[in-house]
């Protein structure tokens, strides 16, 4: 076998490989090798990335190549910045609270405004244009079918809006009471379970495809490794 | 008044002429006789829940984490501290530190628990101040209240005690319980009866009752026996007398000291009044909901045993990985893809042989390593198609390795090597959406002086757009800004088999031209775009995998219904 | 006077970037600077992060824990990493290499390791669940859908057999759509309950 | 219809009800909401975890926000508040996990906080640590699952937006007889997680968490806010689906 580039970064691969795999035999200690090998490798690739394609563009090419009004506007960023470095010292936490309620605000703003205009109008307005004639009719023989699959949509969706209720029936006699809905709700909650059961099973399939695929391209990885090596000799 | 030793260890009281502390036996010849308390006033203190000796749990734990940072501490050697003084980061370090022997914080709690009347926090200061007004006119009525409020206490943990009624009526399991007792008491339990001060045996037979439970049970148990103890006139810090006669010899191989009972009554059982705020109130009655929600029944499950879980997860790693190497080194390939193509798919197939010859193409990376083994098998010949066609490709990234992964896939089939290629970088995407980014050129004013600083996504000159992706959010983001910067150029995805139907909607809604996911659609794409085998005998190896985790689920099913009917027969 | 700064700049930062849903042509620049500098925020916020595991290491290694070695591998490779990204470019094929044949084994062994956890753990489906109509319906959905994906149901490529297996394709759309909607409500009301104080990551 | 005013209608509405609400629920008031049996697990666990001297890992997920997940980050922080009780500071032995760096900083606040405010200003934080295992959801596996089978554990507690990989956590806590609970994540966690995980929250039943392991008339009042949108949700979207078979839409 010739020793080259490649073949060194096959083998480590190789190698890297198999030290995960044995996962599947219980945790050991080349499982352990490997992980603190990966997260140290990951951290500092984290570090770079964010010195190259944060830090810099973001705050230090402007503060060296921009004009006196820009740098001052970059004073902002900076004094937060600042303020959540020195709140990590023990005794000066309470400076974080600025920087960290800057993040909360804009996390929280998003959060409202990507909850409503990202999830909950498209995807209501999804289920009622299902519901247009026009489109029931568009393709001839799947009429009944677009019916269907609008009415379900409606009843599943509904249905499982009602399974997360959180307010239990008011007249609550046993202990299993005070686990229901109520009245309307629990029955529609019913349904809901039925579609959310689906919904899980099918996205389960998908999540294990994924990762049988991984699996099928390590096996076919470790295999021509073992068969170039059988050859090369 | 009544002369009393306090302990200079542990701040504990002892009679006037006691040698040693009964509670840490530490010398008290030498000490100063102090003023103390009026005994009654003491009595009615300690009665109470709200007494002043940190029998709240919190305390309790203190104490207790005190012990065994003690026990520790003599093991452990001293350790450098770091430059930043501050709360640990590894899980060990923290531990490590702990170990180090009683922390600075326990330390000042300590001592300003003797010093000052504000340090035991909030919750302690309230509980100081009822105590205050404890002291006032009215004792009768303070003692009422108090009972009041601990009868509503004993109620629940009364409940408790009295369902293993079998354990105390007969003499011989009660023996052999406290047996067991003395050799499965956990340390823990010990060192907070050390820290309590009682006697180790005194209360064992009532652990057992309360501690399975919970500590809170303990606690309220704790206050049971204390009123017990004030019942009989006995100063509530002394052993019970019935209770000290049965378990002498255990006191006596505990090395602890006979201390004399006051045997004038130092309580009269009349019921006090107290008059507390609304707020103490509220805080007694938070307290009282605790102990209650602790004792509350539930339905407690029994921990199922996973002891056979390696096992299992060993075996099912052998299935798998021998019928996967069967499938994919014995055998040939198998066929086409069986069944209709789904819409999505058809979509995705139109739009790539709809794509002109030298058309600008916008790439992005949305995908990690984890998932790449998915994606570069389906996007493999898209991209040899584009690159046959001479497409000119810029190239983002949003995931962490996305610069990293687009260098593999274009390696692959070696493209990098084309002046095609762009390179636009790496946008923190997923950070907080691009929703400002995409904001930043459709404005019409800009802040005056604000540099050229932030990276903004480009906002047109391409003919497509071509998502790679293992997340539908990720998918989602990409979507949602791309169509506010370039409204009208066609979105396409390659996306994994999990993200898939969640994308759906997309499709439907006609924010995207089409998608495709998995193998299966790998498979369509091969035989489409004529491109190199790349699917081979993989196909054949997803097909028995696939089959062989529906089948384990039936006969896990089967499985646990038949044990299920096995069970029920048995009972 | 510090509670009061804080809770400005959380509703100044919150409904401005809210605003900015409504008026997105008029608040595009401030929008834009806003998260500009939170995202300046988070890659530092990143920084400390990784300080702190660092430090965790290093305190493993002085001390000499059991198995500190490991510590020492990590401590290795974040500076291997740091060398030679510094040295070479973050572009650089050696750096690239580096990355790559670390990154792409461990993450996919790790997802093929999953492989096995999720084919163990679904023989434990209904004795962890119990039979439910949620249990019995995921059972039957990732039955069908494996049966789909693997070729096992064939009804035909076109005609009411595709329709039938189109419509069993589109059906677990109808629950997700559910899940998400409400995630969303979810969402909506603990990003109010943070901008009207209710709940206070960012401490008092 | 103008949907966008419709959903300013919706933030609109729900700001007046948390208010009034949380006036109401401060003044006594009171809103029942059904009987979790999931919880009553890991208020279990917790008592068992603290007694038996065992560790528990609460992980906090990979994001703070996300397009299809809004508010789940956040919401994992609020179930920290709930998990950081005055037993649970006491005790220590608590590690809060997660990969993304300002959930970090913000958990150690959160941490920092619990510990001033149930004890003294001077305090610091002892036992209970927030911790970044790895910078990346498979880095922050890996450091993980070596921490997990480090110590003995009895509670793991998966809250926030993490991905089906969390499958693995909850093996490795399960086969040491450890006790798991997990709100929500991703719906690609919540599939892998099905047959793994007893006590599981599903989609938005994790935003019920907060409330019912600290109780507080804000997140009381949250409830019935998103009760009453739930239904006001459900009511639109059949109204306006007749109002599209019609022809009015």
């Amino acid at each position: 076998m010739t020793f080259s580039y490649e073949i060194l970064w096959i083998v480590f691969s190789f190698l890297l490989t198999l030290m995960v795999l044995s996962y599947l035999l219980g945790d050991n200690i080349f499982f352990r090798f490997a992980s603190h090998l990966f997260i140290g490798v990951m951290a500092g690739y984290v570090v770079l990335l964010i010195s190259n394609q944060i830090l810099w563009p973001y705050l230090v090419r402007p503060i060296v190549n921009g004009t006196l009004p820009g740098v001052l506007w970059l004073g902002i960023p900076v004094v937060l910045i600042f303020m959540l470095v020195l709140s990590q010292f023990k005794g000066l936490t309470w400076i974080g609270s600025l920087p960290l309620a800057y993040m909360a605000g804009l996390a929280a703003a998003i959060a409202v405004g990507g909850a409503v205009f990202g999830t909950l109008l498209p995807q209501s307005r999804a289920i009622v244009d299902s519901f247009d004639p026009a489109m029931w009719y568009a393709v001839p023989n799947q009429t009944w079918f677009r019916i269907l699959d609008a009415v379900l949509m409606l009843v599943g969706t509904v249905g499982t809006l009602s399974y997360f209720h959180f307010g239990r029936k008011r007249k609550s006699m046993t202990e299993e009471d005070l686990e229901k809905r109520p009245a309307i709700l629990e029955g529609l909650s019913k349904v809901g379970q039925v579609f959310i059961g689906i919904s899980l099973g099918a996205v389960f399939a998908g999540v294990f495809s994924s990762s049988l695929l991984a699996l099928i391209d390590r096996l076919l990885f470790i295999g021509q490794f073992i068969n170039n090596l059988f050859r090369s000799f | 008044m009544t002369d009393k030793l306090i302990c200079p260890e542990c701040g504990a009281e002892n009679v006037e002429d006691a040698e040693f502390c009964h509670f840490c036996h530490a010398d008290l010849k030498g000490d100063t006789t102090v003023e103390f308390i009026d005994p009654q006033q003491n009595d009615q203190d300690d009665f109470g829940l709200l007494n002043g000796k940190e029998e709240d749990l919190t305390d309790i734990l203190h104490a207790l984490k005190q012990t065994e940072e003690e026990a520790v501490l003599a093991d452990e050697t001293q350790e450098d501290q770091l430059p930043i003084d501050e709360p640990e980061d590894g899980f060990d370090e923290g531990e490590a530190q702990e170990d180090e022997g009683i922390p600075d914080w326990l330390h000042r709690i300590r001592q300003r628990a003797t010093e000052e009347d504000d340090s035991l926090g909030e919750i302690t200061q309230k509980i100081s101040a009822a105590k205050e007004s404890l002291k006032g006119d009215k004792p009768e009525e303070q003692h009422e209240n108090f009972e009041s409020w601990i009868e509503k206490l004993r109620g629940p943990v009364g409940g408790f005690v009295n369902k293993e009624p079998d354990a105390a009526a007969s003499d011989d399991a009660f023996d052999e319980k406290d047996e067991e007792i003395q050799e499965k008491e956990p340390d823990w339990l010990q060192k907070i009866r050390v820290a309590e001060g009682k006697e180790i045996v005194q209360d064992d037979q009532e652990s057992l009752d309360h501690g399975e439970n919970s500590l809170l049970n303990w606690l309220a148990a704790l206050e049971d026996s204390e009123e017990d103890t004030a019942e009989v006139g006995d100063e509530p810090d002394l052993v019970d007398e019935d209770m000290e006669s049965e378990s002498v010899e255990i006191d006596e191989s505990a090395e602890t000291r006979e201390i004399p009972i006051d045997e004038t009554p130092l309580y009269e059982a009349i019921p006090p009044k107290l008059t507390i705020t609304k707020e103490e109130r509220n805080q007694a009655d938070q307290l009282t909901s605790m102990i209650l929600d602790e004792n509350a029944p539930r339905p407690v499950r029994a921990i199922k045993r996973r002891s056979k879980l390696g096992a299992a997860r060993f075996f099912f790693a052998i299935l798998l990985i021998l019928s996967m190497s069967l499938s994919l080194f014995i055998g040939g390939t198998t066929g086409n893809q069986s069944g209709p193509i789904q819409p999505h798919t058809a979509g995705f197939l139109s739009w790539i042989s709809d794509l002109e010859e030298s058309s600008s193409i916008l790439l992005v990376f949305d995908y990690q390593p984890a998932y790449a083994s998915e994606i570069n098998l389906v996007s493999t010949p898209i991209l040899q198609s584009l690159v046959s066609k001479d497409s000119e490709i810029s190239l983002i990234s949003s995931s962490v390795s996305g610069t990293i992964l687009q260098r593999q896939l274009l390696g692959e089939i070696h493209a990098l090597e084309t002046d095609s290629i762009v390179d636009l970088g790496y946008f923190p995407i997923g950070a907080y959406g691009a929703f400002g980014l995409g904001m930043v050129t459709s404005a019409n004013w800009q802040i005056v002086g604000l540099p050229e600083s932030s990276k903004a996504l480009p906002d047109g000159g391409f003919d497509s757009i071509l998502i790679l992706s293992d997340t539908a959010e990720g998918v989602r983001t990409w979507i949602e800004q791309l169509t506010v910067l370039m409204p009208d150029i066609p979105i396409s995805l390659v996306v994994t088999a999990q993200s898939m139907p969640m994308l759906v909607p997309y499709f439907d809604s006609g924010q995207i031209t089409g998608m495709v996911s998995g193998l299966n659609d790998g498979v369509i794409l091969e035989s489409e775009l004529s491109t190199g085998i790349l699917i081979g005998n993989r196909r054949r190896a997803y097909q028995v995998g696939l089959v062989m985790l529906a089948a384990i689920m039936v006969i896990g099913a089967v499985n646990a219904g038949n044990q299920n009917h096995e069970e029920g027969g048995a009972a | 006077m510090k509670k009061i700064l804080t809770v400005s700049i959380l509703l100044l930062i919150g409904l401005t970037v809210l605003a900015g849903y409504f008026f997105p042509q008029a608040l595009g620049p401030i929008l834009n600077l806003v998260i500009d500098w939170g995202i300046l925020l988070i890659g530092t916020a990143a920084l400390i992060g990784i300080g702190y595991l660092i430090k965790s290491h290093i305190s493993r290694v002085a001390r000499r824990d059991k198995q500190s070695f490991l510590s020492f591998v990590l401590l290795l490779a974040f500076s291997a990493t740091i060398i030679v990204g510094l040295i070479f470019s973050f572009n650089h094929p050696i750096f690239t290499d580096l990355m790559i044949n670390v990154q792409y084994p461990v993450e996919t062994s790790l997802l093929a390791v999953l492989a096995v956890v999720l084919l163990t753990a679904s023989f434990r489906l209904i004795s962890t669940r119990g039979w439910t109509p949620m249990s019995i319906a995921f059972l039957c959905s990732a039955v069908v859908t494996l049966g789909l994906d693997a070729g096992s149901i064939y009804l035909g490529t076109e005609g009411a057999g595709a329709e039938i297996l189109n419509f069993l394709r589109r059906l677990p759309m109808v629950g997700v759509r559910g899940i998400l909607l409400g995630m969303g409500l979810g969402g909506l009301i603990v990003g109010l309950r943070v901008l009207l104080t209710i709940e206070k990551p960012y401490g008092e | 219809m103008n949907w966008s005013i419709l959903g300013w209608g919706m933030i609109g509405i729900s700001i007046i009800l948390l208010i009034i609400f949380t006036f109401l629920f401060k003044n006594g008031r009171s809103y029942l909401v059904r009987k979790n049996t999931q919880i009553e697990g890991l208020k279990i666990s917790r008592i068992k975890a603290i007694e038996g001297g065992l560790h528990r890992t609460l992980v906090l997920g990979h994001k703070l926000t996300s397009s299809s997940y809004p508010g789940l980050g956040l919401n994992s922080l609020a179930v920290m508040t709930g998990l950081l009780d005055a037993e649970t500071l006491v005790d220590g032995k608590f590690n809060i996990a997660t990969s993304q760096s300002s959930m970090v900083v913000f958990a150690r606040q959160i941490v920092e906080n619990s510990y001033q405010n149930g004890f003294s200003k001077d305090l610091t934080q002892k036992g209970v640590k927030a911790v970044l295992p790895g910078p990346t959801a498979y880095s922050n596996l890996v450091g993980l699952l070596y921490e997990l089978d480090k110590h003995p554990q009895h509670g793991l507690i998966l809250s926030g937006n993490f991905g089906p990989e969390a499958s693995l956590l909850s093996e490795v806590a399960q086969a040491k007889n450890g006790y798991v609970f997990a709100a929500a994540g991703t719906i690609a966690s919540q599939s892998a997680l099905f047959s793994q995980v007893e006590d599981l929250m599903i989609g938005e039943d994790s935003f019920m968490l907060p409330g019912l392991l600290k109780p507080s008339p804000g997140r009381t009042a949250a409830w019935m806010t998103e009760d009453i949108l739930r239904l006001l949700l459900i009511l639109m979207i059949i109204v306006a689906a007749v109002l599209k078979m019609v022809g009015v839409l």
